[in-house]
């Protein structure tokens, strides 16, 4: 494939056609900032916070997100005026936001907050009508505010462009624009799946997942990356661990067959891990009942009554029932168990079903 | 697609009625992205765009109802609430404006006493006002269910009001 | 009569009208505008028509009901071709004698007249009107003389056959190289080279061969009504641009997004696609060339950034109309992804004519870098309202008090706003520059696509900068965060002075805000919208600064900087103010001179327009 | 699945049988839905029930459930009798064609018709659509294979493929999608009853002799095991004693919950390790429990044939321990030592038995994050798709298939068939998304979905409960009255224990793969009092 080169922050930079700017930069380690932006969706160009200096160009400044990088192009991703329109695109936000950092589920999760940070916006110069939209709680997964909106668009575009479901479009325009659902319907009367790909998209605490609110900061949880458990899929997602327990889920982005998409199951499903009906001791069954028992009592009764089948009728009238929930090294100790140890080829799983 | 821009003719179609929608539908059927079109027959036809009517269109054409809505939403002509028998636009294009047809505009709202947007309680009086109806040389201009009013003052809106209500046998609501 | 399959037959067909129309004795042109609509110009034209028929005359007369003939203002407006009479303001009942005198015979009703309101003198002839005789009207000037409705008064003065000629005389190549030679730039807006737009589309590669042209008839300024005009008045010239663009490029189809808002124009846009279609000059192997191409009309649904290309397309497209970034063009991905080339509709309807006229002569009209004529809408405190078209260079002044016929009531002319909510204010002292694509940019404006709208003592300009930022802010798609949240902040600045609450910081965050907005949205609309503020910034700063300083708004238009009080020696005391005040601010016996309670007035004037006597003021 | 995930987005036409993709695999239902919205594929879907895929759908094909077979032999004779059939494909890549074509030539569509109800225009816009396309894919799931010719499926889908040069190559593929998430590694590690880990047939003396030395066990058993199915029915003939399951839930997952039941009584002993003392551990004499995949190191294997990491997140709860542990403390105490069984160390020794994970290691995945089998070596990248240059067993064979009926179809006494399967929000047997409060709320409990003609017919009303009966059951559930399945036609989750539809499936099973026909069997409804007369299964 042919390759073009051109001039990032004085840095040549070379790359395949179609890239755009900015992923070119980033090929470069050149971060330019971004909100709208989300490497799943089509490129949208609206929140203009990734505008950079091209020469040459009629009003000098492009979207990275949306510019093809293109043959000996100069491109300059932080002066001084950049990052003025930076900072004034930044407070034009912040003058219609909420300034509850504090209690917001998304604080330290939050694109915005971080572009505020970066820029040293503390205050907006502007100040004027701001939403007051109430909270949307109307199914128990995904709660909306549209007062901490940017209108990036990203919940609307993953629902339209990656589920290719559409719940969401943009009511009005202008300044009354506010994303959400046909005549304000509840979720739940929308064909709405539930996934929170909204949620995971939206780069304030406009969305939010419900079961995890405030479970825990982003820099509270410890961050374990694991295979979904759910089906065949093998989705990647990485679970949310504050003291000792799941808090959240998420999907690391474009890594994995699910290239950070993920669905409902694989996302909120994870409450059975520490649900009270948990078994956290063996059990045995005595005069009918199933009581608690030490590990030493169980395993020494499967050990004997396996060993006496086998020394009284064969090592097949033992079988094995394997799981397609198991890892493969435990289902692989398992078989092992059936034939190195019983000695029977009866295992099998429910692969069928 | 219909010839007669006119929006004179004021008798609506029920929405509980399906009939004609599916009539336009079927016009339209192939049509890529005629879907203003659609909308701008639905509401000749309805008066409105109402929600169930809306609801059957995304099921007819395969769309989503989110991108109705959205569209609907987004297009200025087009209104989500029935509107009265008589729809009134007042300009406020620049030309307008320089001719100070706000003050037209306060003598309507004073008459009706409903704001741009609204409708008259007995569902006689639909106000609106527009950016720009293009014939600023005759600027204040207002258009009263399709027909042109240029020049306009406060008194001859006044009048003009007095006219439709009497002609209608209605009973004004606003004062003197 | 069928198809015509040839440009012989074309010529054929010609002939055979233009002796047809020969045979008439008479033709008379009644403007049927939309303008001179709302003053009743169909039932003039109907009675008219009910004297002709009862005289038994339709035969020697040919009568056409036409689209705008300009001179909106004294609608409506009637032309006798046979002597050149022009009357003015013509009621029906004034119809029976003209018919008597100036069609039968060649005897003038004066008072149909048009009178100089310099001094008064009566004029017969359209031409030695000044409104017009100032202008060079190369595409108006057929509004006046054929029927919208009849492709056979198109065809009889010669229509299509630029197309034939293009068809049949010229390559594609070649056609560019005319428009480009000839200079044509984009009506619509910052004039961009029409033939080297035309160029890209017909390079770019589609990915199955379509390609399409698009006429934006969306005319979204407010103010602006030449589009309208044209549409209603000639639609046939579009098509003929249209059919000659869309072989150049190598479009097959082509789409007229015009507004909803006009349907007039509509209505006579369908007839005429319909009778072309008819007649072979559009569809399937036009005039026998094996050029396919057809035009669908595509309504707007009421959004100024449909305007903008991609946006217009998204709404064809049957989408929010949100533009999208650019690049890509759409000359490059266009409409459903194809290379589309969109041009207005004057700069259309400037194809045929150009090959008309051959490049070399249409490039001795104009400027060096702005070539043709260029209609504008000439409204607001002005004379003579209407539509113009003059040649690029003329000078403003000559405009405002030559064609415009000055201010009215005397009163001080002030600004002249040009290019919409995307132009600027241009004050008297700049008023001898010439009209042309740069130098209107250069002091803060822009060409537009020719709202000219005029303003005099009494306009208010913080107040005019308030309405155009009010207008894009409710325009505003809500998309990017410059325009969506920078012009609501902006209008919320000026909304503050104009309410006398402004302050001198509010003037600095004001210019702050609007270089960045200006650097950073996403497309035209936000990307321009601060001009009009920059501009009355740039030339008014007075008036601002009377607004924060002084709390004074000097034109008497800001409410909240005005009181408005009852002259004691005028009043009779009858009453009339106290009636219609909705805030019972006015009080006063019977008979006796009122007062206004200014703590009560809201300043909405109606008992201005109410008062007999002309008693209350502002101050 | 022969071919990736992500190769699914470059067909350019998929069909999608037996399959409801975006319910039960939803990140597969994205790549569709992408391969269709963004690169214009052309997706066909055949399925008697109106899913979300149809909405993506080129064409929607509503083939009478259990009637695939004759659907695409209809299908194949079109692109046999029009000339679509890739003749070089066939040519150097297959064989057993001239006895293929024969069988085929007896299906033209207007017989396939008379058998699927598909109309024959409907059938040979599918073939001319499948078999234009320049690449196209099949994705399949259990719709295709529970039924008890669900192995004669499979073969049809395999020859269509073969038919028309779509296999190894880009965009195309025969895609069977796993149902849970390691049943694809669970076979690979030889939880079968004839195989070895990687499919080392139990019968291969070089194969047994590999695993005898590794293992340090003198003699492996030689002849293959019993099935699930098999093993039910050998524990009801007091055949089998001990049943050890690990981490299953046969009581909702299989058919004929009755029959289940009585074997599982009729055992000496039954040891049942899992998280949760599900339906079937209420049966178990030992329960021993284990801990999630939160609580544990280890590896998955996914449907395209992925193997990624599974890391400990958490502790298991009170005494839970590692499934691994608990296997080999029960081996300890039968006096084999398992060794080091920490799950790097078990993945070595996989790898160092089984060729198609013989390149696999931890090592390796923490730095690559996923390998596809087969990687034979240390330096192999994976293999995304297979069968690009030849079949494994050289060149693939077309094994004519001839229509046969489901093993139960309805009759006056039981007019209606049931069909079951998964909807979005609940998993399997619902042991764990029933146990996740949001799930649960947004869908709490069973329905039977019913045609309105039907409902009509019955008089019963959406909302309303009623009762279901087949020959081997009845259970309670909730109707709802939807269009989405056509006339004749109801449909029941199988997630729901206290109305468990796999009470009222049938057992029969597929003479080759033994899978149950879960997905046809003749019930009826009853509503209103009558209903109360029955007598309710739960689990």
């Amino acid at each position: 494939m042919k390759h073009i080169s051109l001039t990032i922050d004085g840095i040549e930079v070379i790359t395949t056609p179609g890239r755009t700017i900015l992923e070119a930069a980033a090929e470069a380690g050149i971060r330019i900032p971004t909100l709208c932006y989300d490497p799943r969706l089509e490129p949208y160009g609206s929140c203009r916070v990734c505008l950079v200096e091209v020469e040459g160009q009629g009003r000098g400044f492009l979207p990275a997100c949306a510019t093809p990088a293109d043959e000996d192009m100069v491109v300059r991703t932080d002066t001084e005026k950049l990052r003025g329109i930076r900072r004034t695109i930044i407070e034009l936000l912040l003058s219609d936001h909420p300034n509850d950092c504090m209690t917001c589920e998304s604080a330290g999760n939050c694109e915005l907050q971080d572009l505020a940070y970066e820029y040293g916006v503390r205050k907006p110069r502007f100040q004027g009508e701001q939403h007051h939209h109430e909270a949307i709680v109307d199914n128990p997964i995904i709660e909306r505010d549209y007062n901490k909106c940017v209108l990036c668009g990203r919940c609307v575009r993953i629902c339209r462009e990656v589920q290719g479901v559409g719940v969401y479009d943009f009511a009005n325009r202008g300044f009354e624009a506010v994303p959400g659902t046909p005549y304000n319907r509840p979720l739940t009367e929308t064909p709405c799946e539930f996934c929170g790909q909204c949620v995971s998209t939206c780069p304030t605490g406009a969305i939010v997942s419900i079961p995890s609110k405030g479970k825990g900061r982003s820099w509270q949880v410890r961050k374990v990356r694991t295979t979904c458990a759910y089906c065949g899929c093998g989705c990647q997602i990485d679970l949310h661990v504050r003291d000792g327990r799941i808090v959240d889920v998420s999907s690391p982005l474009m890594v994995g067959p699910g290239e950070g998409n993920h669905c409902a199951k694989g996302r909120y499903g994870y409450g059975f891990v520490h649900h009270s009906d948990r078994l956290t001791t063996p059990l045995v069954r005595k005069e009918g009942e199933l009581v608690p028992a030490t590990w030493e009592e169980a395993l020494g009764l499967v050990a004997d009554r396996i060993s006496k089948a086998v020394k009284e009728q064969g090592p097949d009238s033992v079988a094995f029932l394997a799981s397609a929930r198991c890892t493969n090294e435990e289902n692989y100790l398992f078989q092992k168990l059936a034939r190195a140890v019983v000695g029977t080829n009866n295992v099998d799983h429910c692969a069928r079903l | 697609m219909e010839k007669e821009g006119c929006s004179c003719n004021r008798s609506f179609v029920p929405p509980e009625d399906l009939s004609p929608l599916e009539d336009i539908v079927e016009r339209y059927r192939g049509e890529r992205g005629a879907l203003i079109s659609v909308f701008h027959e639905i509401q000749q036809t309805y008066g409105y765009l109402d929600e169930g009517i809306m609801g059957e269109l995304a099921k007819k054409l395969g769309y989503q109802l989110s991108h109705l809505y959205g569209l609907a939403t987004f297009y200025t002509q087009f209104r989500l609430k029935p509107i009265g028998k008589h729809l009134i636009r007042i300009c406020h294009g620049t030309a307008c404006h320089v001719r100070n047809v706000r003050e037209v505009t306060e003598e309507a709202k004073r008459f009706l006493n409903i704001v741009p947007g609204e409708t008259t309680e007995d569902m006689y009086f639909t106000l609106e006002t527009v950016n720009c109806l293009g014939t600023c040389a005759i600027a204040p201009v207002l258009v009263v269910d399709g027909v042109y009013h240029g020049h306009m003052t406060p008194s001859k809106m006044k009048k003009l009001l007095e006219k439709m209500v009497k002609e209608g046998g209605r009973e004004a609501s606003g004062q003197d | 009569m069928a198809r015509i399959e040839t440009p012989a037959d074309l010529e054929q067909y010609r002939l055979q009208l233009r002796e047809k129309f020969g045979k008439y004795q008479y033709a008379v042109s009644v403007c049927g505008g939309t303008g001179c609509r709302a003053y009743d110009c169909i039932n003039v034209f109907e009675t008219l028509r009910e004297i002709i028929d009862k005289k038994d005359m339709s035969h020697t007369v040919n009568l056409r009901l036409t689209g705008c003939q300009g001179f909106c203002e004294m609608g409506p407006l009637m032309f006798i071709h046979k002597n050149g009479i022009f009357y003015v303001r013509i009621s029906p009942e004034a119809v029976e004698r003209i018919v008597e005198s100036s069609i039968l015979g060649d005897e003038v009703v004066e008072e149909l007249l048009y009178k100089s309101p310099a001094d008064g003198r009566r004029i017969v002839h359209q031409q030695e009107i000044p409104f017009y005789n100032k202008q060079r009207r190369f595409l108006l000037a057929m509004n006046r003389d054929i029927d919208p409705l009849n492709i056979d008064d198109y065809i009889a003065k010669g229509g299509y056959g630029s197309l034939a000629w293009a068809l049949f005389e010229s390559s594609s190549e070649e056609i560019i190289d005319i428009i480009e030679r000839a200079g044509l730039r984009g009506r619509g807006g910052a004039g961009f080279p029409t033939g080297r737009k035309w160029r890209i589309a017909r390079q770019a590669p589609s990915p199955d061969g379509i390609k399409y042209v698009i006429c934006n008839a969306d005319e979204g300024d407010p103010g602006a009504y030449m589009d309208r005009s044209l549409l209603e008045g000639n639609p046939h010239q579009v098509i003929e641009g249209m059919t000659i663009g869309a072989y150049a490029i190598g479009a097959s189809e082509g789409y007229v997004y015009v507004r909803h808002e006009y349907p007039l124009a509509v209505h006579h846009l369908l007839e005429a696609l319909d009778q072309a279609r008819e007649k072979g000059l559009l569809g399937k192997n036009i005039l026998g060339s094996g050029l396919d191409f057809d035009i669908k009309v595509s309504v707007g649904g009421g959004a100024f950034v449909c305007g903008e290309e991609t946006g217009l397309i998204a709404s064809i497209e049957g989408k929010r109309g949100m533009p999208r970034p650019r690049p890509p063009y759409p000359a490059n991905y266009g409409l459903w992804g194809r290379p589309t080339n969109i041009n207005n509709v004057e700069t259309w309807q400037n194809v045929p004519l150009i090959l008309q006229m051959g490049a070399d002569e249409y490039a001795k009209i104009g400027t060096e870098k702005s070539k043709g004529t260029k209609i504008f809408s000439l409204v607001g405190k002005i004379n003579n309202t209407g539509l113009v078209e003059v040649p690029m260079g003329i000078t403003l002044r000559e405009i405002v008090y030559e064609i415009g016929g000055g201010i009215p009531r005397g009163k001080a002319f002030k600004a002249v706003q040009t290019g919409g909510p995307s132009g600027g204010c241009i004050p008297a002292h700049l008023l001898d520059i010439p009209v042309d694509f740069e130098r209107l940019q250069e002091v803060g404006s822009m060409m537009g696509s020719g709202g000219m709208i005029v303003m005099d003592e009494n306009t208010c300009m913080v107040d005019i900068a308030r309405y155009f930022m009010e207008f894009l802010t409710h325009e505003s798609c809500g998309k990017c965060v410059p325009c969506r949240l920078g012009t609501k902040r902006m209008l919320e600045i000026l909304t503050k002075i104009c309410d006398g609450q402004g302050t001198n910081e509010n003037l600095e965050a004001l210019e702050s805000l609007a270089a960045d907005i200006k650097a950073s949205s996403l497309c035209a609309l936000g990307g321009t919208s601060p001009n009009p503020v920059l501009t009355t910034l740039r030339y008014f700063r007075d008036e601002y600064e009377e607004h924060i300083v002084n709390k004074r708004c000097p034109a008497g238009i800001c409410q909240a900087l005005i009181t408005l009080r009852i002259d004691p020696d005028t009043c009779t005391g009858c009453g009339a103010c106290l009636k219609i005040c909705p805030v019972e601010a006015i009080s006063g016996e019977k008979k006796q001179p009122h007062s206004i309670d200014p703590e009560v007035c809201i300043r909405c004037k109606l008992c201005i327009s109410r008062c007999p006597k002309e008693a209350i003021y502002t101050e | 699945m022969t071919n990736s995930l992500e190769d699914l987005e470059q067909a350019a036409c998929i069909l999608v049988i037996g399959s409801n993709t975006t319910e039960a695999h939803p990140i597969v239902g994205l790549r569709i839905k992408k391969a269709v919205m963004k690169n214009d594929c052309k997706l066909i879907v055949a399925e008697p029930r109106r899913i979300r895929l149809c909405y993506y759908a080129d064409q929607w094909i509503r083939q009478m459930p259990g009637t695939d077979v004759a659907l695409l032999n209809g299908m194949m004779n079109v692109i046999l009798s029009e000339g679509l059939a890739d003749e070089e494909f066939i040519r150097e890549r297959t064989e057993g064609f001239e006895e293929f074509k024969k069988i085929i030539e007896q299906y033209p569509p207007e017989r396939a018709t008379e058998i699927c109800g598909v109309r024959p225009e409907e059938i040979r816009r599918a073939a001319r659509t499948f078999a234009s396309a320049p690449s196209a894919a099949i994705v399949y799931a259990m719709g295709i294979t529970q039924h008890s010719h669900g192995v004669d499926n499979v073969i049809s889908l395999a020859n269509l493929a073969m038919l028309t040069g779509n296999v190894g190559k880009v965009g195309a593929g025969v895609n069977p999608l796993r149902g849970q998430n390691n049943v694809q590694g669970a076979c690979d590690m030889g939880c079968l009853p004839n195989v070895f880990p990687g499919y080392q047939a139990v019968t291969d003396s070089q194969a047994r002799e590999k695993f005898e030395r590794a293992w340090g066990v003198e003699r492996l058993p030689e002849t293959p095991g019993l099935t699930l199915m098999e093993m039910t029915d050998a524990a009801s003939r007091g055949e089998v004693e001990v049943l050890y399951i690990m981490g299953e839930n046969p009581v909702i997952s299989d058919p004929d919950v009755a029959h289940l039941k009585e074997a599982l009584e009729g055992l000496n002993f039954l040891v049942v390790q899992d998280i949760f003392l599900t339906e079937t551990a209420a049966y178990a004499d030992v329960v021993l429990p284990a801990a999630s995949f939160a609580e544990k190191e280890g590896t998955f294997t996914n449907t395209d044939r992925r193997v990624q990491r599974v890391r400990k997140a958490v502790e298991p709860p009170g005494e839970a321990r590692e499934d691994s542990w608990i296997i080999a403390q029960v081996a300890a105490r039968m006096g084999y030592n398992m060794g080091d069984i920490s799950a790097p160390s078990v993945m070595e020794e996989i790898a160092g038995l089984t060729p198609s994970y013989a390149g696999i290691s931890y090592r390796r995945l923490e730095e690559l994050g996923e390998l596809r089998w087969p990687c034979p070596s240390p330096d192999h990248p994976g293999t995304p798709i297979l069968h690009v240059e030849k079949f494994t067993r050289g060149k693939g064979k077309f094994s004519p298939v001839e229509y046969r009926p489901p093993a139960e179809v309805p009759d006056d006494e039981y007019p209606l068939i049931l069909t079951t399967g998964r909807v979005l929000l609940h998993y399997h047997t619902g042991s764990m998304t029933r146990r996740v409060q949001a799930l649960h709320e947004l869908d709490p409990e069973n329905q039977v979905w019913v045609n309105p003609a039907d409902a009509g017919r019955l008089g019963i009303q959406s909302g309303e409960e009623v009762g279901v009966e087949s020959r081997r059951a009845a259970i309670k559930v909730r109707a709802k009255v939807t269009e989405r399945v056509p006339k004749g036609i109801v449909f029941i989750p199988f997630h729901f224990g206290e109305s468990p539809a796999n009470a009222l499936t049938n057992t029969a099973l597929d003479p080759v793969a033994k899978i149950p026909e879960l997905k046809v069997a003749a019930v009826r409804i009853i509503a209103g009092p009558d209903k109360d007369k029955l007598s309710f299964v739960r689990a």
